[in-house]
């Protein structure tokens, strides 16, 4: 097992180096990178301190080292727009984001974990064909669109919660289905179809064959096995409810790291837009760390192997 | 286990013939989203970039102060939100293709090459993708708007940039299976070129599994796309795109709701269309994995 | 067998209680801003929307009254002196007005302030290049000693901030960036960036007549007009700004909602490249062309829903507003004609970078609009989108690329403007005046612009600011203007807010708390 | 080899007697358990895409408590599907019982709703140890838990205390340091330990009838020895019925008292284990006796039968084994054989012994 973490780690060390390539490349696209972490009053004093600073004057490579070692401190300069550090900016943050994520995680799975469950046991039932439908819906319609009926309905035409901001659980149930709507379908179906697999194997004609009530077999022992596709899924949707919140908190004005990073695009605030996506390659490469670890306890094969 | 046929209701026989059928509704909507891709500017009503300011929220035909002459009605400029449609679909039909293809052939290509030379090459090719699939995508468009042009050529660089591994690791994994089977093993014990097995023995077993997930994710793309310009990232006006048209709408939600309707609509079925091809294909392409 | 599982519903259920319960009221009043200023430093400000938060905190020697009247404020009373001495300007200041940290003001922060504003990486400097220096007689007296007349410091009612220097000093730029202090009416309490502030009544401010009467603020930054709107109408803000134009009549209809329409501090205008020599614009009949081409009635009428002021050059309340001068009437077809005069018979092509910032409502729209308009006409536009910062790196001079056509874009004085400094900027050939940038070179214009600059008597300037305006909209010089936008602020009844115009409705001096 | 030989070689020295009634473990149920079952009938269809599967087609049989009845015939005969429909589980949701009846001690099974089958039949009254040790046990619970499992279900302990009768269970079964291993997972067992876990499950609330399905299949021949002798043990021990599904004749004669002969379905041929081996009555018991090699040869396909078997979802007219039979007549064609009892307490379905 620790080999395989080490392993683990050093793949996510690699991906996060490679996000920092792509950002540095990006960077590179635009031509001048001064001119986009200047302000629009920049004299040419400044542009040429500001290259100096960051080095642009050396080769490439030279330029990448660099840039790697301020990055590996969290350094990717001082967003012009706050005149902060931008990985501060965000990291603090952070917090709402992951919260909201996580809401949404929790959206997704309380809607697919029944819907798929129920979908295996009663195959080409009303819920299963209900859950059918709904999933392909889910694929097809965009999260913020559904976020903007739902502000529309639920928050203003009924007033039963908060349309925005970050606050108490109530504000987090409209961002959260907004966000968790995507991810709904997928896990439906994987589950669903990992429970059949389930319901069909030995094991489970063997808890049938010794009288375990239909309803333990289900949620109890099945489940728990249907899980363990579930949690890779839930590593990989992690990467686009991260994504999605970055929309969704346009949406409903949450103040996390999404927002920041827009309105750090409108203002050619590159510095922030940098450290946002290195940041969303971090949190996602330590969930996706976290996933694998948490295949132990769900898969004991995984954690004796 | 096989398939059972219970004795069931009526509807419920009906629906399950309908299950394995060839999807019509969905194959007609995609060949209307074509259609309009290819002849818009002919079979629009009006042009979709005209203004008509004097006319501008006029609802949709059916309501109170619709009028035949704009069938889904008029958005805050009054340009005709039918014929908007309709150039939207040239967009999007443009963007997911174009899009979908070069990510398709990127993906088969570098899959390919993994899943045959294996070692070295795979290694690379794969770390790669892990590297790909740990930025999320929707920052990286970020990243990419904020130096690129904004536009299509930039919107379709992002899709491809962020899906080329789904076809890339799909494809890996089934040359990785089919290199181990006999007929590649003999080709190669034969002598014959590295190109010709590629050419010969491994694009058309890989060609069906790419022509799933290409008609999957054409509604995925068009998602991707919505969500790009929701952000105002994506296709810039004047050029018209569903996402963009959501976009506009979104300040009118509370005024004029078809606003924001019809291309969501125009978007769902779309995105429904191409999920409903993708599966029929999957399951008559390669029955034995329907569960995949 | 069913799954008996309640567990998921159980938890819906819970959410939705807790939902219900809904935000209770204190007496604080949320307000919800749509935009946010990057800067609380008066020495640093960068942008209009800066003076969002500033208003709150910090005052200037001058200010508008609701009637658009200059009155002192800070400053007890000032003067032009042209003597042995030089030419300056003598200020002398209140007595016993504090700072919130309970420093009285003097007039060494205002040498201090100088100080600062007239620093090479202040966006300031350039308004203060005539200023010399700020020569301290005593604690209440000084003098801004000039170089040369300028006529643009009294519109900018002076200019000075009006900073405690001590604080300054002590915490840093950075300290000042946590914690704002000035002599303003709200003192600050705690800010979460992109989220709120929170700012109480400071209850030592010297002025009792312009007391605010809430005892504290939560001011929620909403910049998603839908989302704005929304929390207006749940309840969860009591006063919105920016209510979207397509609404303002639903608002206005709401029972138990009050509005008011301000007019906004901006000036709209389509910017056309009259320089290269290439450019089509060069042709005063071309850019006659473009102004008979908008029809900019309709555009207030239908896409901003009257949420605009047409302006012919000058809005109402800018200092040499001329009534007598009226737009360019839409005519579509002397457009043509005019373009077929000017050697363009069968039109002209250009780039039309349309900006797409969500400051100024429905901006996108109006710009799509006018291209469109002019495109009928024959000056057909190929639209480039423009976002805030791609705007701005256009716009800037000497820096690629180089704005080859036509551009949205606005300039912004407070209200009484004065468009002395705006005009400077992108009507004078090299003028470096505040704000937009210089697509034209007339030299009568350029003239005119300097002198009115070098001009301090209200009354010349006033005149002189009408004959520049009348040759501009004769050669549609310097860009075309179109309208000053209206802002639409929203509260529920049971608050009291008193709408003051321009940026000062932001100060919320008017805002008072429910009489219970 | 001749069968006699064959068979002398094959049976343990010592044959197995009847069941005589022996020291038992304190009784878990109170009720007198006489185990007697009797199936008449019984069918079980299998509802499929391509056409009406009729997995079991007509058994009938008799089992005692204590006694041990051995089912034998190829794969696709219907001895899997017998079993589970003892147990009322026909694989779903293609199967369906359609016809005829399951007693224990009397009380009718066929038709009992589910819960009722779910609380007192399946693992309390009847239970089955599987095929393959290697996927009957769930892979992401301990041993322990799974074998506490129908304990909790049954009322028969609460949680921890069922876990304590877990690892009595699995001592019963000769798991060694049972306390202990009862904390590991199904993975870290070899085949035939799992196969031993399987069974503590099955026996852990005493069913009055034991089904045993090819449970020594997938084992290595000395481990299927070991696990064939615990099973008798363990019947022994709970004076259990014991129906044990095998293709593998040699194991059948070792173990069982009667076996009864499925060919397409039916029951060709029900006699003691002794009398059948001497003497098959049934063309195709004779030909599939013929066919065995030795002990432990697991034989699919038993070459000694001509022909190839027949189409499940398309039998034969008549006798289903005509095609087959070498002593097949017009009449073997037109009509089903009934079954008649023949000398001595075996029974039969073939025209040659009407």
């Amino acid at each position: 097992m620790s080999g395989y973490i080490a392993r683990r780690l050093l793949q996510g060390v690699v991906a996060i180096v490679g996000a920092l390539l792509i950002v540095f490349v990006a960077q590179r696209l635009s031509g001048d990178p001064v001119a986009l972490m200047l302000p629009m009053d920049a004299t040419e004093e400044d542009f040429a301190a500001m290259r100096q600073a960051l080095g642009l004057d050396r080769p490439l490579p030279a330029q990448f080292v660099v840039f790697i070692a301020n990055a590996v401190q969290g350094d990717f300069g001082d967003s012009y727009q706050w005149q902060a550090p931008a990985m501060a900016l965000l990291l603090e943050r952070l917090p709402a984001t992951l919260e909201l994520a996580l809401a949404g995680l929790v959206f997704a799975l309380l809607l697919a974990v029944p819907l798929g469950v129920i979908s295996a046991v009663h195959r080409g039932g009303v819920v299963d064909r209900v859950a059918k439908i709904f999933a392909m819906l889910g694929q097809a319609v965009p999260g913020f669109w559904i976020g903007l009926l739902l502000i529309l309905f639920i928050a203003v035409e009924l007033q039963w919660l908060p349309a925005f901001g970050r606050g108490g659980l109530a504000n987090l149930v409209l961002p959260a289905i907004a966000l968790g709507w995507y991810p709904v379908a997928a896990m439906t179906r994987t589950l669903r179809s990992s429970m059949l697999d389930i319901l069909d194997s030995d094991y489970v004609r063997m808890e049938r064959a010794i009288g375990l009530p239909e309803r333990w077999i289900v949620w109890r022992f099945a489940l728990r096995n249907a899980f363990v596709p579930l949690v890779t899924m839930i590593g990989v949707y992690f990467a686009n409810m991260l994504g999605g919140a970055f929309v969704i908190e346009v949406v409903f004005a949450w103040p996390g790291v999404g927002r920041a990073v827009v309105d750090a695009v409108f203002a050619r605030d590159f510095p922030v837009v940098q450290a946002g996506v290195v940041l969303a390659a971090v949190v996602f490469v330590v969930v996706n760390l976290i996933v694998d670890l948490s295949y132990g306890f769900i898969d004991p094969r995984i954690r004796h192997g | 286990m096989a398939e059972a046929v219970l004795p069931r209701p009526l509807l419920g026989r009906l629906l399950r013939a309908r299950e394995g059928g060839f999807p019509y509704i969905a194959a007609t909507v995609l060949a209307l989203v074509l259609v309009c891709a290819l002849l818009g500017p002919w079979i629009s009503p009006h042009d979709a970039g005209r203004i008509a300011l004097s006319e501008a929220m006029t609802p949709p035909a059916w309501l109170e102060g619709g009028s035949m002459s704009h069938v889904l009605g008029t958005d805050n400029l009054g340009r005709d939100i039918l014929s908007r449609i309709i150039a939207g679909a040239r967009v999007s039909a443009n963007v997911a293709l174009y899009a979908i293809v070069l990510s398709g052939f990127i993906g088969a290509v570098l899959g390919m090459a993994a899943g045959y030379f294996g070692g070295v090459v795979d290694a690379l090719i794969s770390r790669l993708i892990d590297v790909q699939m740990s930025v999320p995508s929707i920052p990286l468009a970020m990243l990419f708007a904020a130096v690129l042009p904004p536009g299509e050529a930039m919107v379709i660089f992002i899709i491809v940039l962020s899906y080329w591994t789904w076809y890339a690791r799909l494809v890996r994994g089934e040359v990785l299976s089919l290199r181990e089977r006999d007929f590649v093993k003999l080709a190669k014990v034969a002598g014959v070129g590295t190109p010709t097995v590629f050419y010969r023995h491994l694009a058309p077993n890989v060609l069906n599994m790419l022509l799933v997930l290409a008609t999957l994710q054409f509604g995925s793309v068009i998602v991707f796309e919505a969500g790009l310009s929701f952000l105002g990232l994506g296709i810039q006006p004047p050029n018209v795109s569903w996402g963009g048209m959501l976009a506009d709408g979104r300040n009118f939600i509370e005024v004029a709701w078809w606003l924001i309707t019809m291309p969501g609509l125009a978007i769902m079925a779309a995105c429904l269309a191409s999920n409903l091809l993708g599966d029929w294909l999957r399951d008559t392409l390669d029955p034995v994995r329907r569960q995949l | 067998m069913k799954p008996r599982r309640v567990g998921p519903l159980v938890a819906a259920a819970v959410l939705l209680a807790l939902a219900a319960q809904g935000a209770e009221r204190t007496d604080e009043i949320v307000v919800a801003f749509g935009a946010e200023p990057q800067q609380v430093d008066p020495t640093r400000s960068s942008a209009g929307v800066d003076g969002y938060y500033m208003d709150l905190f910090y005052e200037n020697l001058l200010a508008v009254t609701p009637d658009f009247e200059r009155v002192n404020w800070l400053a007890e009373s000032w003067e032009v002196v042209d003597d042995a001495d030089g030419l300056r300007i003598a200020v002398k200041i209140r007595e016993g007005v504090t700072f919130h940290n309970g420093d009285e003001l003097t007039a060494h922060d205002y040498a201090y302030a100088f100080e600062r504003q007239s620093d090479p990486t202040s966006r300031t400097a350039g308004r203060l290049r005539h200023v010399d220096g700020v020569r301290v007689h005593d604690d209440y007296r000084f003098d801004m000693v000039l170089g040369s007349p300028d006529g643009s410091l009294e519109p900018l009612n002076l200019i000075l901030a009006t900073i405690p220097r001590k604080y300054y000093e002590e915490v840093g730029d950075d300290g000042v960036q946590v914690h704002p202090i000035g002599t303003g009416p709200w003192k600050f309490v705690s800010r979460k960036v992109r989220e709120e502030l929170v700012v109480e009544r400071f209850e030592d401010y010297w002025n009792r007549d312009a007391m605010p009467v809430a005892k504290r603020l939560r001011i929620k930054i909403i910049p998603e007009d839908t989302t704005r709107v929304a929390a207006f109408k749940t309840g969860a803000v009591d006063w919105i700004d920016a209510v979207p134009p397509a609404q303002v009549e639903e608002f206005e209809a709401t029972p138990g909602v009050r509005v008011a329409s301000l007019p906004a501090p901006n000036n709209l205008y389509v910017a056309l490249n009259a320089i290269d020599a290439g450019s089509p614009f060069r042709f005063p009949k071309v850019r006659q062309a473009a102004a008979h081409a908008v029809n900019v009635d309709d555009i207030v009428q239908y896409v901003l829903y009257g949420q605009g002021i047409r302006t012919a050059q000058l809005a109402p309340g800018t200092l040499g507003y001329d009534p007598a001068l009226k737009p360019y009437p839409y005519d579509p077809a002397r457009a043509r004609e005019l373009l077929a005069e000017a050697g363009y018979p069968a039109g002209v092509n250009v780039n039309c970078y349309n900006l797409t910032t969500p400051r100024e409502p429905y901006f996108k729209e109006v710009g799509e609009t006018i291209f469109a308009y002019l495109t009928e006409a024959g000056i057909r536009c190929r639209i480039v989108q423009l976002e805030y910062g791609a705007w701005i790196n256009l716009g800037r001079r000497d820096v690629r690329p180089h704005m080859d056509g036509i551009m949205s874009t606005m300039w912004g004085q407070g209200l009484p403007g004065d468009p002395t400094d705006a005009w400077s900027g992108h009507v004078h050939t090299t003028g470096d005046g505040w704000g937009s940038y210089s697509y034209e070179s007339t030299p009568q214009l350029d003239a005119m612009i300097e002198t009115l600059r070098t001009t301090m008597d209200l009354e010349t300037r006033t005149r002189l600011i009408e004959e520049i305006a009348r040759l501009k909209h004769e050669l549609v010089a310097g860009g075309l203007p179109t309208y000053r936008p209206m802002i639409t602020l929203a509260w529920r009844e049971g608050v009291d807010f008193d709408p003051w115009p321009a940026a000062f409705w932001r100060s919320m001096r008017g805002l008072r708390g429910a009489e219970p | 080899m001749s069968a006699a030989k064959l068979l002398a070689w094959l049976r343990p020295s010592k044959r197995r007697e009847r069941p005589t009634a022996r020291e038992m473990q304190p009784d878990r149920v109170a009720e007198p358990r006489t185990g007697r079952l009797e199936v008449r009938d019984l069918k079980t269809h299998l509802f499929l895409k391509r056409g009406v599967l009729k997995a079991v087609d007509g058994v009938s049989f008799d089992l005692a408590a204590r006694e041990t009845l051995g089912l034998i015939g190829e794969s696709g005969s219907g001895k899997t599907m017998t079993g589970l429909s003892l147990l009322g589980l026909p694989p779903k949701p293609a199967g369906r019982i359609v016809e005829g009846s399951v007693k224990l001690d009397g009380r009718e099974l066929v038709g009992l709703p589910e819960d009722v089958l779910v609380d007192e039949v399946r693992g309390r009254q009847i239970a089955m140890i599987s095929q393959d040790p290697m996927t009957s046990l769930n892979p992401v619970f301990t041993v322990g838990a799974q074998v506490a499992a129908p304990i909790r279900a049954h009322g028969l302990a609460q949680a921890s205390a069922a876990l304590g009768m877990a690892v009595d269970e699995l001592d019963r079964v000769r798991v060694p340091s049972a306390r202990e291993r009862a904390r590991d997972f199904p993975h870290q067992f070899s085949g035939g330990m799992r196969q031993r876990v399987v069974a503590a499950m099955a026996i852990a609330c005493r069913p009055r009838l034991l089904i045993a399905d090819e449970p020594t299949s997938a084992l290595d021949v000395t481990i299927q020895v070991q696990f064939m002798d615990l099973i008798e043990r363990l019947q022994d021990e709970t004076d259990a019925a014991l129906l044990f599904i095998t293709h593998d004749l040699g194991v059948a004669a070792s173990l069982c008292h009667r076996i009864a002969v499925m060919y397409a379905g039916r029951i060709v041929e029900l006699a003691d284990a002794t009398e059948l081996y001497a003497a098959p009555k049934h063309p195709y018991s004779q030909g599939l006796l013929a066919s065995v090699p030795k002990l432990g040869r697991r034989g699919e396909r038993l070459t000694a039968i001509p022909g190839n078997p027949p189409n499940p979802l398309d039998l034969p007219s008549g006798c289903a084994f005509h095609p087959c039979c070498p002593h097949a007549t017009e009449q073997c064609r037109r009509e089903a054989p009934p079954t008649v009892a023949v000398d001595g307490s075996g029974e039969v379905a073939c025209w040659l012994h009407v």
